[in-house]
């Protein structure tokens, strides 16, 4: 194999800096360690996040939300994606990051509205250089190669990071995505949750490669293998790649192995196709309690840290079941606006079936409400 | 009681059981029998070779049922939902439906491609859309879509059977609609509609997720004294003229339901071939009661957008009540 | 004389030196100019930044331009031919089209695709469809089709200014139409359909590739003693309902003309809008001269497929010549 | 890196067998040495493709053909792709396959059906267990891993091979198409004949990998590279790729190194977007004048031989043109034929339209004539 070939593909093994008890793993990375800062930003955004993913599991069991997919269990890489860029770089989710969106500083409202079913994106993408939440899978890694590739022309030193998953892994538009940034050296950086299902497909049923990180020399781009649920690991991963990405070296691959502890959405049942056992495993290398050993044997995480995080928690849960118990407020003649820049004439004629029916309703509604 | 969601799981399952070609699979088809169940307990019963699970891929899963289709088997594919079809639009477009005709006969296509369609469930943006009119107007394809329990059963038996690939539209919001069916049977062949409420006074024209809403409106609408006729087309592509083109020619009314955003739609079509066929008959334009020509909104005023009663019994409101002849040939002279 | 391809290229180019943001990109535009030569020179002139080619894949392509549109460039895209766009069917109709909505305003996308559409130019399969009722179809897409070598040149200039996405459906067989144009001009916006030929008896309506046939037609028709009026709705969204309606209106009666599959096309959406705006005026159903519900036939056999100003013309028979009220009012006692 | 990940790369280098001057090139090589009849015969297969292919070019200029994709400078992958293959296998072409299509034994007359444009597919597919030359890039490839599926189901042991060019891999159907066929074992070969250029795009726009066949090893599929315009090296790396998939052990990726010579089709400017002096270096690599050599030097081939063969070539020629020279018989009412397997009602009433208009323009030709 040429020297080119050997430097593309990923370590043999994931890259691991803790045990999974948080001890300090052997071995050697190409990766540097993060800074304890970095690391304890981290700590805290995983407690935020779980308690926030635990909220919001539960406004859906009180129908508050139409669906909810939770990252319990991923909060490494929702966290550690987010930490690793700048207030400028761009962030390109899927529907499974919500954790990623509450730590980029988004209000977890705004974040839920597209769950919720008020609106398709509750958020301004612009103002946190936030791609909405995308469900067709896959289909938003091409934006992210686009959008890194602008930023690339007009000369920001901006990169793009973005989400996929194993399933989406096996779509096209996620070949077509790398092969794009590849040609065209776009600053993005591919980080694929690798939780092991899509829905109820085992990753043996989405791929026969050695592993996903294996799909990055096939573009000429550099990939590494992570341990997803080892924060420090993830976040020095991440640090490189998202280096290589600015430094103009074009695109980078990582493939974080993680576990979806929950089931696919509150409508899922995971029990119908994997065991209790499987998900055992993988609490065991839970990423908050490996960073927490981890932090406080070096003496950067205090009882008063994990104390005064936690009450942050509670707050940030107790103010968005507040806010989500109330009703959202609705605009029904919203939906006409925005399909264009300025409404057709078509839409300005439906608009107003809509209009004129609303307005019957309310009369209808009040006529009611005097007879009472 | 028997739900649509379980005759179309006894389609499938009575299919394969009849036929060993018959395989099914797409995205969670196995253990998990389908985000809608449709496909519940087939690998349990027939065997992982016979309904399994794929790689996630549209394009690859239509193109992989083209080729075992070449290879001799039947395949069921599903796709999880409307929008998540669009990836394999290609395949469908350029494949599935041109190969027959490409090969000159040599190569036919017996593939189903199911796809859970339409609104009226609380899905998020994506998971809504009513596609119907890309297929519909791609020749090759038959188009098909029940309404009704019975229909699901024996539409989706007859696609499998049928040597031309089928897209099977399944209204997700009739997925659980009951229905008391003494025995899961075959009814019409491809190309019936069926008149599932005989009228008078005009007709209305529906398929899939907006029969009964179709039906509602009609029973509504006796209190306002029209007697309405409502149609269920059960197949788009073939389309059933004669039923249709009988029905309003009888009524001299007419008003096409769909959800799907109206413009250049399959209610078009209806529209358009209706006052081809019927002009001289019609004491009124045909007019159509569909979603807004607007990307499906998000749940929470998903009801807004659907047709509603109200919205066709509007639409009625619009139909010249009292069959006047229309002012035009008043001026010329004739009188009523 | 200038041809529609130069035209196009001109367009390209002007908007290409008056905006930097505006980039074009896709498979082959850019040393070779594109098969088409729509492209030409312009990496030349504006530099391998500006106009250059990308890997060939299509759905990267335009999801390539969605990132870049974020980014703040104008993108314009080239599909090499209709049915090659059919693979980024998904990003154009979850993307393109709902973006802006999805995002309140947020994100838009000022965006063109480009696609060279349609047949007479004896290509062969896959290479002549006529895709527009896909585009039309999707919500949020402006759908735009020049018939003339000044529309060509003033629509794309539009579509490039333009703060949403439009798809521009370029007529393969009229690329090397040609016009003595003082100056390429922009003529009329988006929204507004264009009298190609005033008359009186009857209004055919067409688009594209179909306008000089509905003219040739309008020519030969004389020779019957019609006289007709032709429109050319130069963009299918947003549509031009006063212009068609008035039209219609006024003679009573109407003939749309498309290369398309007539089935759910954009004809039946012109039909069915035409006989609901103008029923009353109408003497005659709407017809519809269009391509077969086939796949788009071999190149020796497309002109059999395409309609033709004899097709036309025995479709013109069928609309009641003389002006009687049809016999449904005469049984009712009225006279003509 | 693991041992399974290195079973899966391709060779550093391109296998080959033969140097440009068609000696024996230095090297060992994993694949066996093909048998001198299989040479023999590929060297005859060339040698009447390569007419074929220079008869259809002329066809095209005297306005016979619609379009023609010459393989002028690929023969060795033409030949060798189907040569490799028994009857029962399936062979998957693209649009520029037509001299493996000849080489399969398909009437030439019929090759060229859908370049003539008379019909979309002029040969039966069925008879002869060849998809419909395809012109939609890398769908066909998934086609091939379903069709090697089913025949696996069956348990036929027939194999697909598939050919797609250096620009179909970056659609993501090819993507999907290696992927299916990796997880469920289907026996297909993937043979990428990279000629460097997709229409006018060279390979380095098309792709930033080391070389193409490093993408097999994201799907866990074995790859190997190989001189395309050496016979030898191509039909020993095309027998393992089709023995590994007949033995049950899934899908292989093959990428030949080769060039077309001419332009994309005649309708094509290839000066437009390269130089001569680029093609002139391999035209040296001429692998019909290679395989000449090489079999000369060891008495596999006499001047017999050739003067039988380019006889033949002649012949085939001779034929081809002076019935492409004829007008084929057109049945415009075909086209409603076969949309489906019976007519619906309304493909009846427009297949009457155009009766009745061809019998009208009948009826008028024969006026016509019977006045003049
Ligand atoms: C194009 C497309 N096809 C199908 C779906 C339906 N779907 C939603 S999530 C999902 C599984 C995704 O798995 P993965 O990519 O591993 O992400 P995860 O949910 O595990 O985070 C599927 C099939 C979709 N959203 N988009
Ligand atoms: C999906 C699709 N997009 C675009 C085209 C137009 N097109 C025809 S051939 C070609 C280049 C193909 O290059 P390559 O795959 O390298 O094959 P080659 O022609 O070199 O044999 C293109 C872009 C097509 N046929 N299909
Ligand atoms: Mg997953
Ligand atoms: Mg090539």
């Amino acid at each position: 194999m040429t020297g080119l070939a050997q430097a593309l593909l990923p370590s043999a093994e994931p890259v691991r800096f803790l045990t999974d008890e948080g001890a300090v793993a052997k071995g050697r990375h190409r990766h540097p360690v993060p800074d304890p800062g970095l690391l304890r930003r981290a700590y805290r955004a995983m407690v935020v996040g779980r308690r926030f993913d635990a909220q919001a599991t539960a406004l859906t069991k009180q129908g508050r939300l139409a669906v909810y997919p939770s990252s319990h269990g991923q909060e490494a890489c929702q966290v550690g994606s987010v930490l690793v860029l700048s207030e400028g770089d761009w962030f390109f989710p899927t529907y499974r990051e919500s954790v990623a969106l509450v730590t980029r500083g988004i209000d977890p409202v705004e974040v839920l509205s597209l769950l919720r079913g008020d609106a398709h994106c509750g958020y301004d993408p612009v103002r946190h250089h936030v791609a909405p939440q995308c469900t067709p899978l896959a289909t938003q890694s091409v934006h992210a190669a686009g959008l890194a590739y602008a930023e690339r022309r007009v000369g920001t030193g901006r990169v793009a990071l973005v989400c996929v998953g194993d399933g989406a892994t096996s779509e096209g538009d996620f070949h077509e995505a790398l092969n794009f940034a590849a040609v065209f050296k776009a600053p993005v950086v591919f980080l694929v949750q690798n939780n092991h299902y899509a829905i109820s497909v085992p990753l043996e049923r989405q791929t026969a490669a050695p592993s996903l990180a294996y799909k990055g020399i096939g573009y000429g781009v550099p990939s590494e293998r992570v341990d997803g649920n080892d924060p420090v690991a993830v976040l020095a991963v991440l640090t490189s790649a998202v280096e290589h990405a600015r430094s103009g070296q074009g695109p980078y691959l990582v493939e974080a192995h993680t576990y979806r502890l929950e089931s696919h959405t509150n409508a899922d049942d995971a029990s119908r196709y994997r065991t209790d056992d499987e998900a055992e495993k993988w609490r065991r290398r839970d990423p908050i309690a490996r960073l927490a050993r981890y932090l406080r044997r070096r003496g950067h995480l205090t009882d008063a840290d994990t104390a005064a995080w936690s009450a942050e928690a509670e707050e940030l849960a107790a103010d968005l079941r507040a806010r989500m118990n109330a009703d959202p407020e609705l605009a029904p003649l919203g939906m006409f606006d925005h399909v264009y820049s300025a409404p057709t004439p078509q839409l300005t004629e439906q608009r107003e079936v809509l209009r004129v029916e609303l307005s019957a309703e309310r009369a209808a509604d009040e006529a009611e409400e005097a007879l009472t | 009681m028997i739900t649509m969601a379980q005759a179309l799981n006894a389609a499938l399952g009575d299919a394969m059981a009849e036929d060993e070609q018959v395989v099914v699979f797409g995205e969670d088809v196995g253990a998990l029998g389908g985000v809608f169940r449709i496909t519940d307990g087939l690998t349990a019963k027939y065997g992982e070779d016979r309904c399994f699970d794929t790689p996630l891929a549209e394009s690859g899963i239509v193109g992989f049922a083209v080729g075992m289709a070449m290879g001799g088997f039947r395949p069921v594919v599903e796709m999880q939902f409307d929008a998540f079809a669009y990836p394999a639009f290609e395949q469908i477009a350029s494949h599935v439906a041109k190969t027959r005709n490409r090969t000159r006969g040599r190569v036919g296509l017996p593939l189903v491609i199911r796809i859970p369609y339409g609104g009226g469930i609380g899905g998020v943006e994506h998971h809504c859309d009513s596609s119907e009119a890309y297929y519909a107007h791609t020749p090759g394809l038959k188009v098909v879509t029940p309404a009704t329990v019975q229909d699901a059963y024996s539409l989706l038996r007859e696609a499998i059977d049928d040597p031309d690939p089928v897209v099977f539209m399944e209204p997700k919001k009739l997925y659980w609609s009951k229905a008391d069916i003494g025995r899961l049977a075959r009814t019409e062949p491809f190309g019936r509609a069926a008149v599932r409420r005989a009228g008078s006074d005009a007709t209305l024209i529906a398929y899939g997720p907006s029969v009964p809403v179709a039906l509602e409106t009609a029973e509504a609408a006796t209190q306002e004294g029209w007697d309405l006729e409502v149609i269920d087309l059960r197949t788009i592509v073939p389309f059933d003229d004669a039923t249709v083109t009988a029905s309003v020619r009888r009524t001299g009314r007419c008003v096409v339901v769909g959800e799907a955003a109206g413009f250049a739609g399959v209610g078009a079509e209806i529209a358009a071939r209706v006052q081809e066929r019927c002009f001289h008959s019609l004491a009124a334009p045909v007019l159509r009661v569909t979603g807004f020509d607007v990307p499906y909104p998000p749940p929470m005023l998903e009801h807004h957008h659907l047709p509603s009663v109200d919205r066709i019994l509007d639409t009625l409101d619009r139909l010249q009540r009292d069959d006047l002849p229309d002012t035009r040939f008043l001026a010329l002279g004739g009188a009523a």
